[in-house]
């Protein structure tokens, strides 16, 4: 248990890497790179978790009578998932791109038109 | 590189780096430890500043030029993605036909988006005291206009979505984080320092700057993402190829009448024709050879 | 209570990496596109067990709707263009892997 | 408190854990379905969590998705057209889910939101559950009924060969529907 979510966020980052290098589609390819990046909200978010732990809010909480989680990670990964989106469309923007220009958006055959 | 040989190279990467990740992950501090020395050390901050959310006190006031940063990020992809979408000169625009949508489908979202609406100013609004803030509720916002076109109709959408006047308070929102950073350094101390009163706890006004940088984060992220979702429409509702004889009755939203459209250029100078292909408005629909 | 807990948290991880796999396995964008969304929608309640409710806020606006929106877009638009490049506009091709082998 | 944890544990596995199989294969309709299936699980696990870890202030993850989640079912019922008129409901767990959709949603969230409402009393709270129940149910039974009913929402383009067949039950469909062909 005391490694099973890091081993769970390594899983999730290593099978997005392998869908983004066999992807035969580039919009297929972001859709990988969003499950890479949910790697990095697991393994964070992980990081900071601790044993009966809640949130670190407390409109609903007196301080200091319940232990709290670890907000640093909280607030690195909250920027992260709506920036990660953003870049994610940025991404399918170039593929749009990409495939206005070379009306394919499979990368093997984009690596056959430039050759 | 044949296929073959990337998928080797791929899987004597993916297994070193699966070792490595293994071998980093028993040292790391195990699941559900009790040593946060920072967690603690930023509760502690936040309680001090009157911020009932530690993580909106971490964001917008211990970590705030941090997040000014991965506001910089947003503000620079949706650049990028509307740079990346415009119109070319080799395209033109097609007016979209009007959806026929489900009468009770129609009037659930004519209902859903004024309370999707008031859900996301709520998340907005109470970023600095329950979960939520200027990020979650922006997006919340965006999309709750975004009803309009998933629901009811693309021109209705249209209708109240000005897109200059969002590209405007997208860069006011980023403006408005910059100056408030400032205004620290008018104050006489550092930039982006949480300079107002802290007000009482948990109460809307708590927290000094929070609260109002949270709210320019917010106007940021939703007109943001209205910009990005708008130009991810444009391209696929209503630019289409010049080149494309089809174009102009295919590409239409919800095309299903069958007749050919003529391309309404009321609004957009018409694109300068350099190819001569472009079909007039007069012109049949003809298959394009191959 | 922490028994519970703990069962929720290995629960919430299954969920997740049970649909990444299935995700990154979805190989037309279509199709990928759903099964992004209930990655997102697992995600957020793994971060809602991890006691993260900020987060899993963050998640669900992103994840439910705004990140298919976009995906299914974008398909709609290259689909498009794969279609009128190909030898006839109605040839049939409905998935975007199959869009590519009509071209050539 | 236990009790709730363990509700919502349950309803993690045989609610929403199925619907990850439904997402990841099968067409696109039943795919669909198990998303908009998911989001109803989604929500009242994390309705069921927030008064498990007595934290009132994680309702608002189950308000936003009672909102969202239907949103994000319309983008799919929307943009998919085409192919949920193409292949009619002959995947025999999509028409299931079609069928079961709407009563599953009208039995299962007063059944998770009314004890919840009583364990939290009268008060600004219970507001609150009893309009995420409203939304739930309301947005369910809209999103289902625009997956299933021939709506017309341009599933016929000129020439593409296939019939589009009465897809879904029939009860869904209502009489406006078919009388707003125009154009």
């Amino acid at each position: 248990m005391s490694v099973l979510p890091y081993l769970v966020a390594g899983w999730i980052f290593l099978i997005g890497c392998y869908g983004l290098a066999t992807s035969r589609n580039l919009i297929h390819a972001v859709g990988c790179l969003a499950v890479c990046q949910a790697s990095t909200y697991v393994l964070l978010l992980a990081v900071g978790y601790r044993d009966g732990g809640t949130a670190p809010v407390f409109s609903d909480l007196k301080p200091g009578t319940r232990p709290v989680v670890d907000p640093v990670v909280q607030a690195l990964t909250l920027t992260d998932v709506v920036v990660g989106a953003t870049v994610t469309a940025l991404l399918l923007a170039l593929v749009v791109q990409v495939g206005k220009r070379h009306g394919t958006v499979d990368p093997d055959e984009l690596s056959e038109l430039r050759g | 590189m044949s296929r073959r040989a990337r998928l080797w190279v791929l899987a004597v990467g993916g297994l070193g780096l699966a070792v490595l990740l293994f071998a980093a992950s028993l040292e790391l501090p195990g699941f559900g430890g009790d040593w946060h020395p920072y967690g603690v050390r930023a509760v502690e901050a936040a309680l001090a500043r009157h911020t009932s959310n530690v993580v909106a006190a971490v964001n917008f006031d211990q970590r705030a030029f941090d997040t000014l940063g991965e506001e910089s990020i947003l503000f620079c992809a949706a650049l990028g993605t509307v740079v990346l979408l415009r119109q070319t000169s080799d395209e033109h625009r097609v007016r979209p036909e009007p959806a026929r949508v489900a009468p009770p489908v129609r009037r659930y979202a004519l209902v859903a988006l004024p309370v999707t609406l008031l859900i996301g100013l709520y998340i907005v609004a109470h970023g600095q005291l329950s979960p939520g803030g200027g990020f979650q509720g922006g997006v919340v916002v965006a999309t709750a206009l975004h009803l309009l076109y998933i629901a009811v109709d693309y021109r209705a959408l249209e209708r109240i979505r000005p897109i200059g006047l969002y590209a405007m308070a997208d860069a006011a929102g980023e403006a408005a984080y910059l100056l408030l950073g400032a205004a620290g350094l008018i104050a006489g101390t550092a930039y982006l320092a949480n300079v107002l009163p802290y007000g009482t706890f948990n109460t809307l006004a708590s927290g000094g700057t929070v609260p109002l940088l949270n709210a320019a984060v917010g106007v940021e992220v939703a007109s943001g993402v209205v910009v990005l979702l708008a130009s991810f429409l444009d391209q696929a509702v209503e630019i289409v190829d010049a080149d494309d004889p089809d174009s102009s009755g295919r590409n239409s939203d919800q095309d299903n009448s069958g007749r050919p459209r003529a391309p309404d250029n009321s609004d957009q100078p018409p694109a300068p024709d350099t190819s001569g292909r472009t079909p007039t408005p007069h012109n049949p629909p003809e298959e394009k050879p191959t | 209570m922490r028994p519970v807990a703990d069962v929720l948290i290995v629960l919430a991880l299954a969920l997740v990496a049970a649909s990444s796999t299935a995700a990154v396995l979805a190989r037309d964008p279509v199709r990928q596109s759903t099964v992004l969304a209930l990655l997102g929608l697992s995600l957020a309640l793994l971060f809602a067990v991890l006691q993260a409710p900020d987060v899993a806020l963050s998640q669900l606006a992103v994840g439910s709707a705004l990140t298919p929106l976009m995906l299914l877009l974008s398909v709609r638009k290259v689909r498009r263009k794969g279609k009128e490049g190909g030898s006839h506009r109605n040839a049939g091709n409905r998935t975007g892997s199959t869009d590519q082998e009509g071209r050539r | 408190m236990n009790g709730w944890l363990s509700a919502a544990a349950l309803l993690l596995l045989v609610g929403f854990a199925p619907t990850v199989w439904g997402a990841a294969s099968g067409p696109v309709r039943r795919r669909v379905m198990a998303q908009n299936l998911a989001t109803l699980a989604g929500c009242l696990v994390l309705l069921l969590l927030a008064q498990g870890y007595a934290r009132p202030s994680y309702v608002d993850l189950a308000l936003v998705l009672a909102v969202l989640g239907p949103a994000g079912t319309l983008v799919y019922a929307r943009l998919l057209a085409d192919e949920l008129a193409e292949r009619p409901a002959r995947d025999p767990v999509a028409r299931a889910l079609g069928r079961a959709m709407t009563p599953l949603a009208a039995v299962c969230v007063p059944l998770v939101v009314l004890p919840l409402c009583v364990a939290t009393g009268p008060g600004r709270a219970m507001v609150k559950l009893l309009a995420i129940g409203a939304l739930l149910i309301g947005g369910n039974i809209v999103s289902t009924r625009a997956l299933s009913a021939r709506h017309a929402t341009g599933h016929t383009p000129r020439g593409t060969g296939h019939t589009p067949q009465a897809t879904g039950p029939e009860r869904h469909t209502t009489g406006g529907q078919s009388g707003a062909a125009g154009g």
